[in-house]
């Protein structure tokens, strides 16, 4: 039987792996993505809490994240297009110029 | 006259802001009569003070911030009084003796804010008030000794800042924490000294409030090993920035030991009377020995400073009339005669821009005036009787005697080392021929160095002929102070303690 | 069992997914096994009776990000790998471990309480998950919607703003029109 | 099958929303006359934008206590009345910068004050409310309109500032969905209250978990307030973003973090939660001290300052973790009399805005550039060194009374190591805003060129700075009705 | 009568005050006569106080409060009764002779208006040190003449020498002067009054301890004022000063203040007779040290301080023994003779141009006839011949030693008048008679001038004749002070004196003997004793190895190595530690993303780890 303990191990393995995207990607676009996955990891958990509490809250906040993740791209492409527009590159490591 | 506090206390101030609008070269003489004019009106206190009334007089109170228990709350004892005069006092014959011409404008409104604060400080009853303004007092002479100093004046400033500020800040806690003792004894916010005085503590509480206040104190005033400060400032700071800071920014650590620590906590100072009194002692013979070795006449009496305020601490930690009486008295005639000889240093650097005593000797010979008045201060500084440094420095051992006769005996080696310093400071830079063709042709003292240093060498005699008028509303005062510590000490040690330091008979 | 063997696969494979995502040095691969993993967890909603939220999923991810994404991809010109110097690796790796491990162990505590009573049940006789949905986020969470509104708004206004050519000509940095006071 | 619901208009209690109704409809306002016209002066936004938040700020003022509007997800209680406050005033008072002497680009553009009015919805969404989801949206409407705008600064700097600050955000909502799945989890429940009821009822069993949920929100908003170790991005956001918004920043998005951290965090601290007691005693003491070390190093003012005010914001969440009614004020009392300071210091390197890096390649405010400024512009030294001295906490300049006001907290409490470690840190704090006054008072002009010093400086700043240092000087007549209010609205919510 | 005594001890002040106002003015003859003229004001109206206190009035006035604070109340009170009125006659007639003198002896001398000035302070602060009715008021007196002697002995303070032994002297009296103010404190927690008269009525009443404490402090005190060992090295390098000043203070009354104050305090020292048998001893010791070194010594000034040094001691034995009113007889003669000494020698000096080293003159009789008889009464006096006024007073130490059954204490002292006799007349043979070894140095002596020889004749004539008011003296002072008894059978008195006289004559004898043949070969002055003693044992040498150096050296290294090095550099290293720490905590702002991201997940790890492991005690 699957328990809610299994959806929501699942949840923060995928969570973890959205950390670990987000500590190792230096392409910035692909950092964007694992913050992605730190978002659907959690949407699987509220979901899931929601079925097991037969309560709706959990599916709405999932569906909140999903609005949220989506505006998030929004702004993060357009910070992106300006950056490369100005540097020509994505590279995290660019972003050097503020330090100390 | 019932606001005359206030007035004392907010005219600099205004005539500070207002000095903005006086032009550059009639602002000397806008600060001197704003001086003047505050020194005037601390005359008039002095003469509506009556010395024989209990508690505070020309009292102002006024509720600031209801919800804290914070007030704008004055008053004048005889304890303050005349601290408060000294500090007008001095103001006043530093800004006559003022000779820098550099941005003078900047300096004499950061003067003027400074004997504000010096002002406030010693007349707020409201220990916020008093903290507020005792904060305050460092950012003008911040920039005074920024401003115009010598070579190392930033680090000298900066220095001096944050010593005393670290110290001060953790007073804060102190009375934050006395503040909250207060609070949930008598059920109402009080910061106010008298309510404090009141207020009766248990011994390990005491210690500990004691500790926070006893910091600030001891750097500011400075103590062993706190002190080294006080020569970067000195020997960095103008002739008038070291000359307020020496007669009265330290005298401000002296009276907060004399207005706190000792009726507020009255057993914990009993038990750190002796170690108290070995760091004095310490200071005392430290403070000359350095002040022999140094090579710049402003440093030899930077150190005395520090050794004799190691006489000033002994004096207040006698617990009785005699020491507490003589030590208020002996903060004033340190205020003036360390004023004074940083005053004459200040003479003679304006005329050959050193200070260092290998440059002079023979200046007997070139400056014979200077000469004379630089050792009328000498002997003051070294305590010859008649003078005004005697009568402290003899009450103050005379007090601490009773208490421990080994520890007076040493600072008393003090009185020695004073004049070995002192002397030979002055047998270097006055005594032999001119070894220097430059000091040949100095002139002797101008009018405007003459009107600054006569008063002083008046009041030096006067007032170490017939010390009376001042030592009397202060002995009043301090008496009242001792029986008020007597009844509030806790511990049956503190109250025999007390008893037995304030009577005849018995003891080595 | 059915539940269980569905849950499983799609654990597994949205776990590769994202692995791919994450680990992935080519950019294309890794939109796609994102696009991929959207979708699988899409799965997951529907084994979980919430329908409506395995569609938004879909059309939101795949649809929407996904193609913003590509667009954006095409923009960058990524066939340029972008070098990725990943230092101290060391750190790195046992700073995810450990961070897996930690989460993990919490979340196998016995979170899930039976006394729960949920506030708005979420199957009610004979109504869809949608219709559900659409009462609760109507009513109770009509607010937040709306902010969701205002925020999608912003972040259109943002994204529009940040790329347009107004962002090209940078103002501040040059004298000239400053000078002269002058906005165009 | 679903029964018709009928809803009592009069329950909806759609006041509650006024003031943020007016905002919003503010920027749909600003952006439809942008459509129609495109020849309107900044003049015109700003003043546009002010006349909104007054209206807005008019509405918060008709609250007094607790209510709550639309099936409980909006609640206006004191603090979030006061926070709301504190958000306007400082928006009101910041928004005017705008109309510097020099051109920005930002400022040309109308679309700034629409997302400007839209961040302030969001942060007054986030502050009057206790539902995790509308805190989070407004959080996250704030944060993407705040990236937007240090962005539109238009500068390499900015951009890589709203990258760094963009990219660490998501990071942070990540964090902040992992907590609210974590107590959603728990307790059924996305609403504090009743999170909290919920946790009572299963006595916080199994502990670990909450305290996981906890630390991810620790995370979370300690991004927002900028707490070690999540305030790398401070820093740099402020260098990279103009002077203006790098100071608004340091108050408006902490003071709603604030809110939000004192729902929360003092829930479980009062429901005898020690752990996140000592977590967050460590957290203060690490926060104050790290950012005033760092604080120490800086050779610019504004990282100076940036530093610094991680170091207040430290100061101020001993109050959270003091907890009583009477460190609540002293937060709020704290954060007002911090917001005339800083709005003074910022404004005044807002003046000082020049062109190019006149004085160093890196930095645009680097301390040299105030060297001897007393001799060049006496009162804008004074001025300025009034505001460090405020900030370091001098009596009697306002940010003293703050700090006076919580270390007595703190005393009062039990906290007296936590007050003295407090007063360490402002003996530390004190160097690095005297080194400003000590460049500025004690040393010698590098140049003597005053236009290289007032070269943004406007009317409109101009009272600003002036408005700014009549407040910090007098602040000690305030102190008293400010507390008044502000303890009457606390004790009105109840914390 | 009050006012006879407010003019005696205002006068001199009067004319120390009018003098200062011509100090930096050109040399003005009037200034010198005023001050003498009021100083014999002072002398006249003391002289009237005599006669009333002899009438037995002793007047005490109160003139206004000075301290108040606490118990302690004091105030500028003084007395005048028979031991004080002495001490004013002493003082103001030597004082009186010695300003006229030196109205001769310093009109070359530019900044002639000073001297006078400093010297009638100096006579005002002795009138105070001897006319204050408590113990404080003493000690103003007591300080003044310090920072009189201060002033004097460096008058020519640009000569470094002169400046170096001034400084010495005030230091040397400072320490001295603490061991006073220790005595004073103890007399006032014991007794709540330094009020002589309080003091002495309830002295019997302490402890026996706490007084002989207080008598300890006391003549610590004393001992720096009068320079007894170790605290002598002063007085020999005052000679720096100009010689009348040596001739008043540093033999007439200065220096015999210590002896006054134990006199004052003999009610103290009575009820304590081992510290007044310590006193006797070491005043023995002096004695005969001191006269030792007066022996091969070659500088007249010297010969005479040291001369000086040993009658000192045997005052002190004098007192130290209980016969205070010897010892106070003593001091009286001893100021005619020795001041009438230095005088002449100041004649001397000024024949020889400024020379001192007694080998350097010979033969001067001739030029110089009246100094060279006035000198030689006083030699005599010194020597203790019969029947000049040192005759007396000495041998009636020496009785009272005898008398006390210290034998050795006698025969220390007996020793010491050989030695007296014999170095006065190596001074007088060296310097008078024999060769004229100055004419190598092509210097022409000449004679004082008459008023200034004149002037000298009064003390010349007491140096004669003081000695035989022995019995009014006794008389009249034994009315104060405590009567000392003799209990030696005559017979024993008489082989006493003439035990004395024999060895006085017979050092006369022989140095007259032996320097008329021209003196001692060199070879002695290979000797090592003869060495030791010029260089005054060794003891100004220990002095610079022992203390002046070290002390320099101490306060280098408390300066450069404590107060620098680690004091301050303490302070400045936290300071560092700061600012040091703060650059290590600002390297986590690398400014890289990556590292940024990867510090929140770091934070939220170590809060995980805390979270599971750690669990605070509630």
């Amino acid at each position: 039987m699957i328990t809610l303990t299994h959806y929501l191990v699942l949840s923060v393995i995928l969570f973890s792996i959205g950390l670990v995207g987000v500590m190792r990607r230096k392409n910035l676009l692909m950092l964007f993505f694992s913050t992605e996955i730190l978002l659907n990891s959690v949407n699987i958990g509220f979901v899931a809490v929601s079925h097991y509490y037969g309560d709706l809250s959990g599916q709405l906040f999932a569906f909140f994240i999903i609005a949220v993740a989506a505006s998030e791209i929004a702004v993060g492409l357009g910070l992106l297009v300006l950056w490369y527009k100005k540097t020509g590159s994505i590279n995290l490591d660019s972003l050097q110029m503020m330090k100390g | 006259m019932d606001y005359i506090l206030s007035l004392i206390i907010f005219f600099p101030l205004v005539a500070g802001i207002l000095g903005f609008l006086v032009s550059q070269n009639s602002i000397r003489i806008y600060g001197i009569s704003v001086a003047f004019i505050e020194f005037m009106l601390t005359i008039i206190l002095w003469i509506g003070f009556n010395g024989n009334t209990d508690g505070f007089q020309f009292v102002e109170h006024v509720t600031v911030i209801s919800h804290f228990g914070m007030n704008y709350h004055l008053g004048v004892d005889g304890i303050s009084l005349f601290l408060v005069i000294l500090s007008t006092f001095m103001t006043m014959i530093a800004l006559i003796g003022l000779n820098i011409k550099k941005d003078v404008k900047n300096l004499i409104i950061s003067v003027l804010l400074l004997e504000m604060t010096m002002v406030g400080v010693f007349l707020s009853l409201d220990v916020i008030l008093f903290y507020l303004f005792w904060e305050f007092s460092l950012i003008p002479m911040l920039y005074i000794i920024g401003a115009w100093g010598s070579d190392k004046r930033i680090y000298a400033a900066i220095k001096f800042f944050l010593y005393t500020f670290a110290g001060s800040i953790l007073m804060l806690v102190g009375i934050l924490y006395m503040g909250y003792l207060y609070h949930a004894t008598a059920g109402v916010w009080s910061f106010s000294i008298p309510d404090w005085q009141l207020l009766i503590l248990p011994f390990n509480t005491q210690l500990w409030l004691f500790g926070a206040f006893f910091l600030a104190f001891a750097i500011k005033v400075p103590m062993f090993p706190f002190h080294t400060w006080l020569p970067y400032a000195h020997g960095q700071a103008p002739t008038i920035g070291s000359v307020i800071l020496a007669s009265v920014l330290l005298k401000m650590g002296t009276y907060g030991m004399v207005r706190f620590l000792l009726p507020l906590f009255p057993d914990a100072t009993i038990y750190f009377v002796i170690p108290i009194a070995i760091i004095a002692v310490i200071m005392v013979i430290y403070a000359a020995m350095i002040a022999y070795a140094q090579e710049d006449m402003k440093q030899v009496i930077a150190y005395s400073s520090i050794s004799h305020m190691g006489i000033i601490i002994l004096g207040i930690f006698a617990i009785n009339a005699e020491g507490v009486t003589g030590s208020i008295f002996f903060m004033i005639s340190h205020g003036i005669v360390s004023g004074a000889l940083f005053m004459l240093v200040g003479c003679i650097y304006d005329r050959r821009h050193t200070k260092k005593i290998s440059e002079f000797g023979g200046l007997a010979i070139s400056m014979p005036t200077f000469a004379t008045i630089y050792g009328v201060m000498l002997m003051a500084s070294v305590g010859l009787p008649l003078t005004i440094g005697f009568v402290g420095e003899f009450l103050s051992l005379i007090g601490f005697y009773k208490v421990s006769w080994i520890l007076t005996l040493l600072a008393g080696t003090g009185i020695i080392l004073g004049a070995i310093y002192m002397l030979s400071l002055y047998k270097r830079s006055f005594f032999g021929e001119i070894t220097n063709e430059k000091n040949r042709n100095l002139k002797d003292l101008n009018g405007r160095e003459l009107a600054a240093l006569i008063p002083l060498v008046v009041l030096v005699l006067v007032l170490g002929i017939y010390p009376k008028p001042l030592l009397e509303p202060i002995d009043f005062s301090v008496k009242k102070m001792i029986v008020l510590m007597e009844k509030k000490a806790v511990t049956q040690e503190a109250k025999e303690f007390i008893v037995k330091v304030n009577s005849i008979e018995g003891g080595l | 069992m059915f539940e269980v063997i569905a849950f499983y696969i799609f654990s597994i494979l949205t776990i590769i997914m994202f692995g791919i995502v994450v680990f992935s040095k080519n950019s294309l691969y890794a939109m796609s096994a994102l696009a991929g993993g959207m979708i699988f967890i899409s799965g997951f909603f529907f084994l979980l009776g919430a329908e409506f939220l395995g569609v938004v999923q879909i059309v939101v991810y795949s649809g929407a990000v996904m193609a913003l994404y590509a667009f954006g991809m095409m923009f960058f010109d990524t066939t340029r790998d972008v070098k990725e110097n990943i230092h101290y690796k060391k750190i790195l790796y046992s700073l995810s471990i450990i961070s897996a491990v930690l989460i993990v162990i919490i979340m196998s505590a016995p979170i899930y309480s039976a006394n729960i009573e949920s506030l708005y049940p979420s199957a009610i006789e004979g109504v869809g998950n949608t219709q559900i949905i659409g009462l609760v986020l109507f009513t109770k969470y009509l607010i937040p919607f709306e902010l969701a509104a205002v925020m999608l708004l912003v972040s259109m206004i943002s994204g529009i703003l940040l790329v347009s050519k107004r962002m090209d000509m940078n103002l501040t940095e040059k004298d000239h029109y400053e000078e002269k006071g002058e906005i165009i | 099958m679903l029964e018709p619901i009928s809803i009592d208009f009069a329950a909806l209690n759609i006041t509650t929303l006024l003031p943020m109704i007016i905002t919003i409809v503010g920027a749909l306002v600003i952006i439809c006359i942008d459509l129609m016209t495109k020849e309107l002066s900044r003049s015109f936004y700003t003043v546009l934008t002010m006349l909104f938040i007054l209206l807005s700020l008019g509405t918060v003022f008709g609250f007094n206590g607790y209510s709550r509007g639309f099936f409980d997800v909006v609640l206006v209680d004191g603090i979030a009345l006061i926070a709301q406050i504190i958000i306007l005033v400082t928006s009101f008072l910041f928004i005017p910068l705008a109309l510097g002497k020099r051109r920005f680009q930002e400022f040309a553009m109308a679309e700034f004050y629409a997302l400007f009015l839209f961040m302030i919805a969001g942060f007054q969404f986030m502050v009057s409310s206790d539902n995790f989801i509308l805190i989070f949206i407004g959080l996250e409407t704030a944060s993407l309109s705040l990236y937007t705008m240090i962005a539109m600064h238009n500068r390499a700097k900015a951009h890589e500032a709203a990258i760094k600050y963009f990219a660490m955000g998501a990071l942070a909502a990540g964090f902040y969905v992992m907590s609210a799945l974590i107590f959603y989890a728990l307790t059924g429940s996305i609403e504090i209250h009743q999170i909290a009821q919920t946790l009572q009822a299963r006595s916080f069993e199994p502990l670990v978990a909450i305290l996981a949920g906890t630390v991810f929100m620790i995370g979370a908003l300690g991004f927002k307030l900028s707490m070690v170790p999540f305030h790398t991005w401070t820093p740099d956001v402020y260098e990279g973003s103009s002077s203006a918004l790098a100071g608004y920043m340091s108050i408006v998005p902490k003071i709603a973090g604030f809110v939000v951290a004192i729902r929360l965090f003092e829930m479980l601290i009062d429901s005898g939660v020690v752990w996140l007691e000592n977590i967050l005693y460590i957290c203060v003491v690490l926060t104050m001290t790290f950012g005033n070390i760092v604080a120490l190093v800086q050779e610019d003012v504004k990282r100076m300052l940036a530093f610094s005010s991680i170091a207040h914001a430290g100061f101020v969440l001993s109050a959270v973790l003091i907890g009583t009614t009477e460190a609540n004020a002293g937060l709020f009392l704290y954060w007002i009399l911090f917001m005339f300071a800083n709005l003074g210091a910022f404004t005044m390197l807002w003046a000082t805005r020049h062109r190019k890096n006149l004085w160093d390649n890196r930095y645009q405010h680097p301390f040299t550039k105030f060297s001897g400024m007393i001799k060049i512009m006496p009162a804008y030294a004074v001025v300025m060194g009034i505001f460090m001295f405020a900030l370091a906490g001098m009596p009697p300049f306002s940010v003293f009374w703050g700090k006076l006001y919580l270390m007595s907290t703190a005393v009062n409490n039990g906290f007296v190591i936590l007050a003295i470690i407090m007063a360490l840190n402002s003996a530390i704090a004190i160097y690095y805003y005297m080194k400003l006054v000590v460049y500025m008072f004690l040393k010698e002009p590098i140049s003597t060129d005053k236009d290289a010093y007032s070269s943004n400086i406007s009317i409109a700043l101009k009272v600003i700075i002036g408005f700014s240092v009549v407040i910090t000087t007098i602040s000690i007549v305030m102190i008293e009705p400010l507390l008044e209010i502000i303890l009457n609205y606390i004790t009105l919510s109840g914390f | 009568m009050e006012q006879y005594l407010y003019i005696a001890l205002f006068a001199p002040l009067v004319g120390s005050l009018v003098a200062a106002l011509f100090a930096q003015s050109s040399k003005n003859i009037f200034t010198g006569i005023f001050t003498s003229t009021l100083i014999f004001i002072s002398f006249v109206s003391s002289i009237i106080l005599l006669y009333y206190v002899n009438a037995n009035t002793i007047v005490n006035v109160e003139m206004m409060d000075w301290i108040s604070a606490g118990n302690l109340s004091i105030s500028f009170g003084f007395v005048v009764d028979q031991v004080s009125v002495i001490m004013m006659v002493t003082v103001t007639l030597v004082s009186t002779v010695v300003h006229v003198y030196s109205i001769g002896y310093m009109e070359h001398d530019e900044s002639f208006n000073r001297f006078f000035s400093y010297l009638s302070a100096f006579v005002f602060s002795m009138m105070i040190l001897v006319m204050s009715d408590n113990f404080l008021g003493l000690f103003i007196g007591w300080e003044g003449v310090g920072l009189c002697s201060w002033l004097l002995i460096g008058f020519w303070y640009k000569k470094t020498s002169a400046s170096w032994a001034a400084n010495e002297a005030f230091i040397m009296n400072r320490i001295a002067d603490l061991g006073m103010l220790m005595g004073i404190f103890l007399i006032y927690w014991n007794i709540g009054s330094l009020q002589y008269d309080i003091v002495f009525a309830s002295i019997v009443n302490l402890d026996i301890k706490i007084v002989s404490w207080i008598g300890i402090f006391l003549f610590i005190g004393a001992m720096g004022k009068s320079a007894q060992f170790p605290l002598h090295t002063w007085l020999a390098d005052a000679m720096e000063g100009p010689t009348p000043v040596s001739a008043l203070i540093h033999a007439a009354t200065m220096v015999t203040a210590g002896v006054y104050l134990i006199v004052r305090a003999g009610e103290i020292y009575t009820l304590i007779p081992n510290v007044g048998m310590f006193i006797a001893s070491l005043g023995a010791f002096v004695a005969v040290f001191a006269a030792s070194m007066a022996l091969v010594n070659r500088d007249l000034k010297r010969i005479i301080a040291y001369s000086t040094l040993s009658q000192l001691g045997y005052m002190f034995v004098a007192a130290g023994l209980g016969a205070y009113w010897i010892a106070l007889f003593h001091l009286m003669t001893h100021a005619f003779f020795k001041s009438l000494l230095f005088l002449g020698a100041g004649n001397v000096m000024h024949a020889m141009n400024n020379e001192l080293d007694i080998k350097k003159m010979g033969g001067l009789y001739k030029a110089m006839r009246p100094t060279a008889i006035l000198m030689g009464i006083a030699s005599v006096a010194l020597a203790g011949i019969y029947p000049l006024a040192g005759f007396f007073s000495k041998d009636k130490i020496l009785e009272v030693a005898f008398n006390d059954g210290s034998y050795i204490l006698w025969a220390a002292l007996f020793v010491g008048a050989g030695l007296t006799a014999f170095y006065s007349f190596r001074l007088i043979m060296l310097v008078f008679f024999g060769d004229k070894v100055h004419e190598k140095f092509g210097i022409v002596p000449h004679e004082a001038k008459p008023f200034v020889i004149y002037a000298l004749t009064p003390l010349a004539l007491l140096a004669i004749v003081a000695g035989f008011f022995e019995h009014s003296f006794y008389e009249f002072t034994t009315q104060l002070l405590a009567d000392y008894k003799f209990t030696l059978d005559h017979s024993v008195v008489i082989n006493l004196i003439f035990a004395t006289s024999a060895i006085a004559l017979s050092g006369i004898i022989f140095a007259v003997y032996k320097y008329i043949r021209g003196g001692f070969s060199e070879k002695i002055e290979n000797w090592r004793i003869y060495k030791l003693l010029l260089n005054q044992y060794y003891i100004p040498k220990l002095y610079e190895v022992c203390i002046i150096k070290p002390f320099a050296t101490l306060s280098r290294f408390a300066w450069l190595n404590i107060d620098n090095k680690i004091v301050d550099a303490s302070v400045d290293m936290i300071a560092k530690t700061i600012c040091s720490s703060g650059e290590k905590a600002r390297e986590m702002q690398s400014g890289n993303l990556s590292s940024m991201l990867r510090w929140m997940v770091v934070g939220i790890i170590v809060l995980l780890v805390l979270a599971i492991f750690y669990r605070p005690m509630v």
